[in-house]
């Protein structure tokens, strides 16, 4: 019992002495440090912390430098936004997250009332990996920024590719039941009709959230339907699963997934010996990056023992340099509005701007297939000797769609 | 006049094996009433019967003229039948004087009630302090339960038996395991307690029995065999072979 | 419509086998200490962790012999120094312990493996196609698992129903003092029941790992449907949990072939009543079902299908 | 002094408590987290009412929690859009009749029995009612939930509830206002009958009462008080999603509420105020938090069965009789070894946790309670060997000076025993 005391003292008392000096421009890192989630943070916050390396050494930002407050939220939206109070308690006025579009959604609510209700206090949020399409269309807001592609950005860029692939002809869709889900669902259904009208959809499935642990009978309706080609927004456990029972049950189809890539993905891939059949669609691919990029991706690899997964971080650091040194100011809302429409040279070599209506960035996309490299390739993933290989290019303006934002403009 | 309680027929299984076997029997008011019988022979099923703890196979039992025939424990009790365990059944880690006071309550028509504080509620306070004034536990008021001693616990038992002021009172073996002092004491309190109302009780201490009860039944292999005055029942001649006759060797 | 049948029956009773597999500890747990463990599946997830270790070091099959083994010695450890402990608080206690216990093992999975997958792969010897279905293939492994699973079924019940050590394990649960008044360690059979009850959970993992994901978060993705096995079958039967392992097995995987909704069966009105819930269709729900089930069992039979006490 | 007027004088000082607490603490961190507690005091000590006055172990608590919070932030937005005149004070009302619908509802079903059967009742429901929050989008609003705005209502002399402190203080008095409910709950004939019913169910059926009855009342009123509780959640963070009423929300709650103590009313409340505590700031202290919060629950059930608050009443009598000072010495004794032992876990735990886990990717080195030291040397690793043995032995000698304190204090000299 007085251990639990002993522990709110000492707790308290760190705490308390973490108080650090005010000359450092601080951006708060919000996403999951413990439970499941956070062999994802942990991997994010190591890309932020390393960035923010960078730009102090590149002289910091108006010449003072960069400090990352990690901040865990648990992937609990209601906890993200305790947390997000906590980081502008500590003087965060940008703040970080990606991982949940739930979270995300809660932070661009929360910062948009703080900002109403805290006029001079405007706190910025940048948006690294939430890809529901709704926070840049109906929940968009003035004080938030994407650099991931949204789902539909990342649909039409495997939909545009499917066009210049005419074996394809019976696709089944299988998808996790939540929000995410059900989009990647919609947008497959619209985009294939749209763009591939002679393709017949033989399915459309939609399963419980981290709750099959056996995908059999699914694997044996997507049999018994004749496809030749799947498309997934599964992730985690649900996406190791599904590829596993395939490979049990000797399924030969093509399958095209958001998150393939996702931490333990390659691992699962590789067990199930489905060699250049599972492709993802992403912003960057190392194998096939200009130089300088894949000089970063050797570093980053050297010193985290960890693949570089979010090139479009290495964006946003860059662009939030950028934006400051352009704004000659660190308040939120000069930096914003020089974000927007910002045109850079992205990390991955091709051009990317920020659109001014939803800030949205829009970039190039890739897909890529996993398995054996070709000769010279030089990254593998999780240590299992397959890697990605790019099998297109798609530019970043053929994957603008219009959006619905009405932003409410300061 | 209406019996307190008549048993028609009544008759319970357990599987294959019969444990009453049609027992008919009637109470009076106001009598003191003990069953006897040889260990097994089913005078605990009876009075889990009775009060509703256990369903019947077969049969009938009226309280008061209204049949009360597989009706839960609470709904007899609410139709005025109390009865005592014979393994002590109490509330553990509730006080002498919340048992106490628990068992006042629903006779008192508090009910389920959630809108009036106990602690004003003067009747059952006084109610609960005469009841343990009558058991000989008000020194212990304040004492849980689970660390009364046993003979305590036994007067305890008792007074939760009695305190939601029941007509027929339902003792089950109330002085067993004890000295011959402490037995003195209870039966003085069974005595003082079972004044004015009906009571039955199961007993194998049969100098209680013969001292305390109007009528006696002997219970035997589920079956009623006598039911008369201690007098008579001392001269029966299937009682003497069956039950009596047994002590006697 | 043939094909469909035989698939669902044959993906159900493989599927009810892996659950039975996975449960079987935690009935036996139940049955003989009366502790409902809610850190089973942690077990599980430490075999498979154990199982990976040992096959990527020395080989699949000592690991096969070796990690259950080594979870049933963590299992008697942790009774003996933690649970016995605890036991004299009574249920609710014993119960919270394990609650307890389920958040360390994970935090210490995590600590000592990573929070990724691990690369636990099905071992070459078993690592062929068993036979061939309408163009399906089945693999040898899950063979094995449903081989496994009907072997621990017959070996528990054969000692709980055959042997002395049955009879006095089962006699411990009800009368702990006359057992040991008897002359029997009453304290010792319980760790050893608890050790056997984490050493097939072990085994489970063992067996399971390679064919799901070893991850630190597949005890707590798993737990609750091993609860729901083994309360629908009766709490502390080990046949009603071999036969609701079967049941869960076949409802959810032809549940998954029906792709039919309220809205196909009555029309338009089914939105107008159940709104959204109208157009779900039963595939959708499947793996909802179980708790569906369990809720709806334990309220028409608190006892479970094939139990015979409540708690 | 009476117990009643000790009563009064308790509730006296918790409002005193609650009033001043904000100026005290009055960072925004605080007073959003001082919010949270205040809202799990409500949540903490409507459990209690099935675990510790009912003896019902619940785990869906979270379903009657989560369920109204959806229920006040659509009452809320409803609101809002039609421009009713309701004020936000009351909304807390629409969560704690959503609340009671829905107890009375799953309560009917799950009542019948208590123990492990009830347990697993509630296990079900909680997972059917989260998994049925994802099916029903319009209602729960997938996985981004519902959000709300809590400051476009009708003001109340002139305050609109945007600022946090004016939330803290409207949660803040809903918080005494409920606990001073549910205290006089345990007060009344059903609250005495829950307890009657918690050690004896069967008894309690002799003496009149329907033990399934009890419950299910006890049940309803239990799922009231989290429907408020539910309710200022919302209003609170302006958002609900289906993370409230699910098994993280129920698991929480219990710990809460067993590592506070069942035992005591006030129990709960301390749980409510300390884990939250913990919740949000051990997360900055160590990655490791959730094991320490693992090993503190299993050290409660191990160590102190009774909770924080069972382990502090064993010291009220002497307390009373103005005896604590007599355990004084041997407890300052304790105090080293005890202290030397935390310490080692803590380097135990933190230096393990490098080692595993960071190291690869940082390096060996590491501080722990801001001494820098390298894990991959010696020296650390021998001082957390030295303090845990030193600290086990320790308290092994001086365990039974603690005992003969005790002894010591607590023999009878007249008085209570």
């Amino acid at each position: 019992m007085r251990n639990l005391t002993l522990g709110v003292c000492v707790a308290a008392l760190l705490t308390a002495g973490a108080a650090r000096a005010e000359d450092t421009v601080k951006l708060g890192y919000i996403d999951p440090l413990s439970g499941g989630g956070a062999s994802i943070g942990e991997v994010g916050l190591k890309h932020f912390q390393w960035l923010a390396d960078q730009i102090n050494a590149s002289g910091g930002l108006m010449g003072k430098k960069l400090e990352i407050l990690p901040f865990d939220d648990k992937v609990n939206p209601q906890e993200a936004v305790v947390q997000a109070r906590k980081a502008i308690d500590a003087g965060a006025r940008f703040i970080t997250q990606g991982n949940g579009s739930s979270v995300a959604s809660a932070l661009i609510d929360f910062v948009q009332k703080f900002n109403d209700r805290n006029p001079g206090k405007e706190t910025l949020y940048f948006n690294y990996a939430a890809v529901d399409t709704s926070l840049t269309n109906a929940k968009c807001s003035f004080w938030h920024f994407r650099w991931d592609a949204n789902s539909t950005i990342k649909m039409a860029a495997i939909t545009n590719y499917l066009k210049t692939q005419p074996s394809v002809k019976k696709v089944y869709i299988i998808n996790q039941d939540y929000s995410f889900g059900q989009e990647v669902k919609k947008l497959a259904n619209e985009m294939l009709k749209a763009k591939r009208p002679d393709v017949q959809i033989v399915g459309d499935e939609l399963h419980p959230l981290l709750k099959v642990t056996d995908f059999a009978p699914y694997i044996a309706k997507i049999k018994a339907s004749g496809a030749d080609t799947v498309i997934t927004g599964n992730w985690g456990q649900d996406m190791a699963l599904l590829l596993k029972a395939a490979a049990d049950a000797g399924l030969q189809v093509k399958w095209y997934t958001y998150y393939a890539g996702g931490a333990g993905g390659p691992t699962a891939i590789k067990q199930t010996g489905l060699d250049h059949k599972v492709f993802d669609v992403v912003e960057g691919n190392p194998n096939s990056a200009p130089p300088d990029a894949q000089k970063t991706e050797e570093e980053f690899r050297a010193k985290f023992n960890v693949t570089l997964w979010y090139p479009r971080a290495v964006n946003e650091m860059r662009m939030f340099q950028k934006a400051v040194t352009e704004a000659k100011s660190l308040d939120p809302k000069a930096v914003a509005l020089k974000l927007e429409d910002m045109k850079v040279k992205t990390f991955d070599g091709g051009e990317g701007w920020m659109r001014k209506e939803d800030h949205q960035f829009h970039q190039d996309m890739y897909i890529r297939s996993f398995g054996a490299l070709p000769k010279g390739a030089k990254f593998d993933e999780e240590k299992t000797g397959w890697g990605w290989t790019e099998v297109a290019k798609v530019a970043a303006k053929d994957t603008v769609v219009p959006t619905t934002c009405k932003m409410e403009r300061p | 006049m209406t019996p307190a309680l008549a048993l028609r027929d009544l008759r319970k299984s357990f599987g294959p094996t019969e444990i009453i076997r049609g027992v008919t029997l009637d109470i009076q008011a106001g009598e003191r009433h003990a069953i006897i019988g040889p260990n097994g022979a089913g005078k605990s099923t009876m009075f889990h019967l009775i009060s509703g703890r256990i369903k019947p196979t077969a049969g009938s039992i009226a309280l008061k003229g209204e049949d009360i025939t597989g009706l839960e424990p609470y709904e007899i009790n609410h139709r005025g039948l109390s009865r005592s365990f014979q393994v002590t059944n109490i509330f553990p880690k509730l006080t002498v004087y919340e048992n106490i006071r628990c068992s006042v309550l629903w006779s008192l028509g508090y009910r389920y009630s959630f809108w009036r504080f106990v602690d004003r509620l003067r009747d059952a306070n006084e109610r609960a302090e005469e009841i343990m004034e009558e058991i000989g536990l008000s020194a212990r008021k304040n004492t849980p339960a689970s660390i009364l001693a046993y003979a305590e616990q036994r007067a305890l038992e008792i007074g939760i038996t009695i305190a939601g002021g029941a007509e027929v009172i339902m003792l089950d073996e109330p002085t067993a395991g004890m000295s011959n002092k402490e037995t003195e004491q209870a039966v003085a309190l069974i005595r003082k307690v079972s004044e004015g109302r009906t009571l039955v009780m199961v007993e194998h201490d049969m100098s209680v029995v013969f001292g305390l009860a109007d009528r006696i039944s002997v219970l035997v292999y589920g079956q009623i065999i006598a039911t008369g005055a201690p007098a008579e029942i001392r001269a029966d001649k299937a009682v003497r072979e069956a039950y009596l006759g047994e002590e006697a060797h | 419509m043939l094909e469909i049948i035989t698939f669902s029956t044959l993906n159900g009773v493989l599927y009810g086998m892996l659950l039975f597999m996975m449960a079987s500890g935690l009935t036996l747990i139940f049955s003989m200490m009366g502790v409902l463990n809610f850190a089973h599946a942690s077990f599980y997830m430490i075999g498979a962790y154990f199982g990976f270790e040992i096959s990527r070091r020395i080989g699949f099959w000592p690991g096969f012999v070796v990690a259950p083994l080594l979870v049933g010695g963590v299992g008697a450890l942790i009774e003996r120094f933690g649970l016995r402990r605890v036991h004299g608080y009574g249920h609710v206690a014993e119960l919270l312990f394990t609650f307890g216990l389920a958040f360390v093992i994970e935090e210490l999975v995590n600590m000592f493996w990573g929070r990724l997958p691990v690369d636990y792969r099905v071992p070459p010897s078993l690592d062929f196609v068993a036979f061939k279905l309408f163009d399906t293939t089945y693999p040898a492994y899950r063979m094995f698992m449903l081989a496994t699973a009907v072997a621990m079924f017959v070996f528990l019940i054969l000692i709980l129903k055959r042997t002395r050590v049955g009879l006095i394990i089962q006699a411990a649960l009800t009368h702990p003092n006359m057992v040991a008044m008897l002359g029997h360690d009453v304290p010792t059979v319980f760790m050893l029941v608890f050790g056997v009850g984490a050493a097939l959970a072990g085994l489970a993992g063992v067996i399971a790992g390679p064919a799901l994901v070893t991850q630190p978060s597949m005890a707590g993705l798993l737990g609750p449907i091993l609860f729901v096995v083994i309360v629908v079958g009766g709490l502390g039967s080990l046949t009603g949990a071999f036969l609701a392992s079967l049941l869960i097995g076949l409802v959810q995987t032809f549940a998954v072939a029906i792709n039919g909704s309220l809205f196909d069966l009555i029309g338009p009105t089914a939105t107008t009543i159940f709104g959204e819930l109208g157009s779900v269709t039963v595939a959708q729900i499947a793996p909802i079902l179980p708790y569906l089930l369990l809720v709806v069992v334990l309220i028409v039979r608190p006892t479970g299908l094939f139990g015979n006490r409540e708690t | 002094m009476t117990g009643a007027s000790r009563t009064l004088l308790a509730f006296a000082a918790f409002a005193v408590i609650l009033a001043i607490a904000p100026m005290v603490f009055a960072s925004g961190t605080s007073v959003t987290m001082m919010s949270v507690m205040g809202v799990m005091i409500i949540f903490a000590l409507s459990y209690n009412m099935l675990l510790g006055e009912t003896g019902l172990l619940s785990f869906g608590h979270a379903v009657y929690y989560g369920l109204a919070g959806f229920f006040a932030a659509h009452a809320m937005n409803l609101a809002r859009q039609q421009g009713l005149p309701v004020p936000l004070p009351v909304i807390p009302l629409v969560g704690g009749v959503a609340g009671l619908f829905f107890g009375v509802l799953f309560g009917a079903v799950s009542t019948r029995r208590a123990g492990t059967v009830f347990a697993m009742i509630t296990l079900g429901l909680g997972e059917l009612v989260s998994a049925f929050a994802l099916l029903m989008r319009t209602f729960f609003g997938g996985e981004d939930g519902i959000s709300t705005n809590r400051a476009k209502l009708l003001p109340v002399f002139g305050y609109k509830f945007g600022p946090q402190i004016q939330i803290y203080y409207l949660i803040a008095i809903w918080c005494f206002v409920c606990v001073a409910l549910m205290y006089a709950i345990t007060r009344t004939p059903l609250g005495r009958m829950c307890n009657a019913v918690r050690d004896n169910p069967e008894r309690a059926e002799f003496v009149g009462y329907s033990a399934q009855r009890v419950r299910f009342i006890a049940f309803s009123l239990s799922a009231t008080f989290a429907g408020v509780a539910g309710a200022l959640s919302a209003i609170n963070f302006e958002l609900m999603n289906s993370h409230a009423a699910g098994a993280g929300q129920s698991g929480a709650v219990l710990l809460m509420t067993y590592v506070g103590g069942v035992g005591q009313f006030i129990g709960p409340i301390i749980g409510a105020v300390l884990i939250t505590f913990l919740q949000t700031s051990l997360s900055d202290v160590t990655k490791a938090w959730m094991l320490y919060f693992g090993l503190l629950f299993i050290g409660v059930v191990l160590f102190a069965p009774g909770g924080i608050s069972g382990w502090l009443a064993l010291h009220a009598p002497l307390v009373r009789g103005g005896r604590i000072f007599r355990l004084a010495p041997a407890y300052a004794l304790a105090a080293l070894p005890f202290a030397a032992l935390f310490v080692g876990m803590v380097l135990l735990i933190e230096l393990s946790y490098h080692m595993l886990v960071d190291a690869a990717s940082e390096g060996t080195k590491t501080s722990v309670f801001h001494i820098a030291m390298d894990g991959a040397s010696a020296p650390p690793w021998i001082a957390t060997v030295v303090l845990l043995v030193g600290g086990v032995l320790g308290l092994r000698a001086v365990w039974p000076k603690i005992g003969d304190a005790w002894a010591a204090a607590t023999e009878p000299t007249g008085g209570e025993a």
